[in-house]
């Protein structure tokens, strides 16, 4: 049975009320096409981990989160539109404050299957004290005080890559944040991708595997799947236009009615995206002088 | 006449700005050889004005998984196609970090809400922490800057509100409370700490771990 | 100053008697023109930290370790030359033994800068009673107990490599062993390299990167500097040819007497080897069919 | 008459030897959408012959750092540049075992010196540690193995040297004493363990963790 399918049949699939939602892309790539779909079907009472994804803020907003695990996030209720709708409708999440090295370790721990990872930073902060993912420990050996952060398993992961063949087995280059901890703790894992390409590709150059197939629930092929974030070999970011978007009520409420609810699925947003902000806007955002990097040989 | 009123005056007169004096007084901690850990904005401007002008072999490490010892133009946010285009290495968050964990990153800048005598910083909440008067973004990269780095320097404009006595929240504690050892005896790497703050109005080091004015601009 | 020198010079600056040693290449692509170079200059009371890496058998036999921290090695004598010599000549070295996992994990956490390495392995067994780097823990947030491994910093690493430029950044593909934790938890760090490339080589393939420039020492280009092992992209190996090379003291002896101690450097070793393997034999070595990697772009 | 002449004379008459049957016996443990944990020698042939037959779409995955789903030729040792060609993932050994230690291998193979009744295999040392009468080369990713997949096959030449009550050395611990629960107690993945060993002569399984014959060849 293939895993290709269409991202409504994926989140729906796949995405559970209750869960622990792992977003990869930490201002790289993150899979929005995935989240606009999560919103649309309203699958709630999410726990949300991930770092720095801007797209979260929908989830919030719209009333699916019931907490959030995080090293950053706006909390200041008159500039977060998604945070101070979400107190409206008395749906703010509970939110537990990690630093950014701390998130990566405590899905690192996830990956690796132990249930905590020592750190040196985060103790002696009062992050501790509202926090109890973290403590402070004994360590064995010298003796001596070190800081721990609890494991963290998600329940799904969503990962958008470059490239990823038909079972999964994806390729992610540019920075990657928190992305390898993260998609290797989930249990079940979504794969979006700018393109399925054939296995070969893959196989002609597995270093840069992320995640190999046989971890991997479903594919999605979506172009543009991380707009409007940037993304490596693909496209330039928008970023600082979508938080402008989603600034003040009236226009994170025109947003989600026109480019989430008003809209099938992610090539229709594109198309109604594109025709809000002028035909240029997505040509603007292609790579201008593009270099490639020298192939390495493969063989015995 | 207020504070704020004769800075623009001095600063007329002056032909740059206090912002500008900010970041030439934070370039001037970077070494030629030196590891910088940096975040967007001031610090970022500081790192590459030094690149530009007496550090130019300096390395630059980015929380997101740049590292580079390539220049590189002003990017807007700590990750974007400029900052990974002709870097000398692109991978994770953790990976950058265990550079620093591991004693391996001299100099790191952050940003802060409040910073007190003591150098504890806070980026979270001013007032009761489930009820806040006001809220940072939290972390981020700065507990993580200032546990890893062998020097940081925190740059931020000067107030009383941002100078407390003691900050509400220690979200990146710097010499907790000023006794010897303290950060050593709660495990974090031995002999790292702030040294420097920056504001708009002159530069603090640290003595016995304590907060002390070394220079006004 | 350049960091590009002779290997003879790198072994010689770099390179201290009672150093803690890591030396890289899990069955693939092991620095042996490095090896050789050790053994010439009899740099001695070394503690090798390896996984898998054949040519470590020299230091021993020669008497230049004092200390082995291994997962696996050939430990008995009437089937390890290099073993048995080391009794003979009174320099047997003390060997600490630890599963795969567990040195592994010790080098992580070295890399980490974290004193230790929760995991689940080795618990249980008798390595414990002869190895206080490893022991059982209480867990913190659960309870419980769980293995724990004391983190291994080396004072010196060697990482051969296909190519890196001339400040060190140097990339590795194909298996990769414990190298990234190894070469990273070094504190001195020598790169050989197949070849050393322009800058611009590694910077339009900045993922593939494994170690950075600030943190290496010494870069010492060496063509079939990992043979007889096989190195991705470059040669296949002869190990079990190398094996039976030095299989008694007759055949260890003299290939000490004629590769090592009979030559001044690496391609000296490489033309002699030539000599007795006949011409064939590094061109039957070489990548009979090569497949080329898609390239990836950058830029904005 | 030695049990080894006979044990030829039979591969004789069978047209297959006691090898080739362990192999099978053990390729028989691998359903088509298993993870497989290999080594080098039998659990790679039988892993490969798996492959080739009835388990086409198994994946394998190599302690070095390769993790396969594509057939490839019988490689002499771990690693070589055949078991790189054309896999999926090539990574590092911790990479490999974290998949391991997570859960998500489910099935393993190793071959040990010794086994014992409750599963405990020795690849260390007969006799004494320190003054031994015969030396293995110690674990490599035996214990790794065992730890770590949900099920683990043990792969061995029968003789009374290679069975013995309590193995001198636990090198891979399997059921330990015996007594339920001693895995998971230790701090090791709950529901492991081994659950078959593979000998020339047999097959035995794991009745509350204790070894028991299951089928003799």
């Amino acid at each position: 049975m293939s895993k290709v399918m269409t991202m409504t049949e994926a989140i729906s699939k796949f995405v559970k009320s209750g869960d622990l939602l792992f977003i990869s892309g930490a201002q790289h790539g993150e899979p929005s096409a995935a989240i606009h779909e999560i919103v649309r079907q309203k699958i709630d009472h999410l726990t949300v981990v991930a770092c720095l994804v801007n797209t979260q803020q929908l989830l919030i907003g719209e009333g699916l989160v019931d907490k959030v695990l995080t090293g950053y996030m706006p909390q200041d209720e008159s500039r977060s539109t998604g945070l101070a709708k979400s107190r409206r409708i008395g749906k703010r999440p509970e939110i537990k404050e990690y630093s950014h090295f701390g998130i990566a370790m405590a899905l690192l721990a996830g990956q690796m299957g132990i249930p905590f990872m020592p750190l040196k930073c985060m103790i002696g902060s009062d992050m501790l004290k509202y926090n109890d993912n973290i403590t402070s420990m004994e360590r064995p050996f010298d003796g001596g005080q070190i800081g721990a952060v609890k494991a963290i398993t998600p329940d799904i992961g969503i990962l958008h890559v470059q490239r990823c063949d038909a079972e999964g087995t994806a390729q992610k280059w540019g920075t990657v944040g928190v992305d390898q901890e993260g998609i290797n703790a989930s249990r079940k894992i979504i794969i979006t991708t700018e393109k399925i390409v054939d296995a070969d590709v893959i196989r002609r150059d597995p270093n840069r595997t992320m995640i190999p197939g046989f971890r991997v629930s479903a594919v999605v092929e979506q172009p543009w799947g991380a707009h409007p974030m940037h993304m490596a070999s693909c496209y330039n970011g928008d970023m600082f236009g979508y938080m402008m978007d989603l600034r003040g009520e009236e226009k994170y409420e025109a947003y989600l009615k026109d480019l989430v609810y008003g809209t099938a699925n992610w090539d229709e947003y594109l198309k109604k995206r594109a025709e809000v902000k002028g035909e240029e806007y997505f040509k603007n955002l292609e790579i201008k002088n593009p270099v490639k990097s020298e192939p390495i040989i493969s063989g015995f | 006449m207020t504070q704020e009123k004769t800075q623009e005056e001095l600063e007329k007169e002056a032909g740059y700005t206090a912002t500008d004096q900010m970041v030439i007084s934070a370039a001037r901690q970077i070494k030629n050889d030196d590891v910088v850990y940096v975040g967007v904005g001031l610090p970022m401007l500081a790192s590459l004005f030094a690149k530009n002008s007496h550090a130019p072999d300096c390395n630059i490490v980015i929380e997101n998984g740049t590292i580079r010892s390539y220049i590189f133009a002003l990017p807007r946010a700590t990750d974007s196609l400029q900052v990974h285009y002709q870097s000398d290495q692109l991978t994770g968050l953790a990976n950058v970090n265990y550079l620093g964990q591991s004693g391996h990153i001299n100099i790191g800048f952050m940003g802060a809400g409040q910073v007190d005598r003591y150098g504890n910083c806070n980026d979270t909440a001013i007032g009761d922490y489930h009820n806040p008067v006001h809220r940072w973004p939290g972390s981020g990269g700065g507990n993580d800057v200032m546990s890893f780095c062998k020097a940081t320097t925190v740059i931020l404009r000067q107030s009383k509100q941002r100078f407390p006595e003691r900050v509400d929240f220690v979200t990146c504690p710097g010499y907790l409370d000023g006794k010897p050892g303290r950060r050593e005896e709660i495990g974090r790497p031995a002999g790292n700490g702030p040294v420097a703050v920056i504001t708009n109005l002159g530069i603090y080091g640290f003595e016995n771990g304590e907060m002390v004015l070394e220079s006004v601009h």
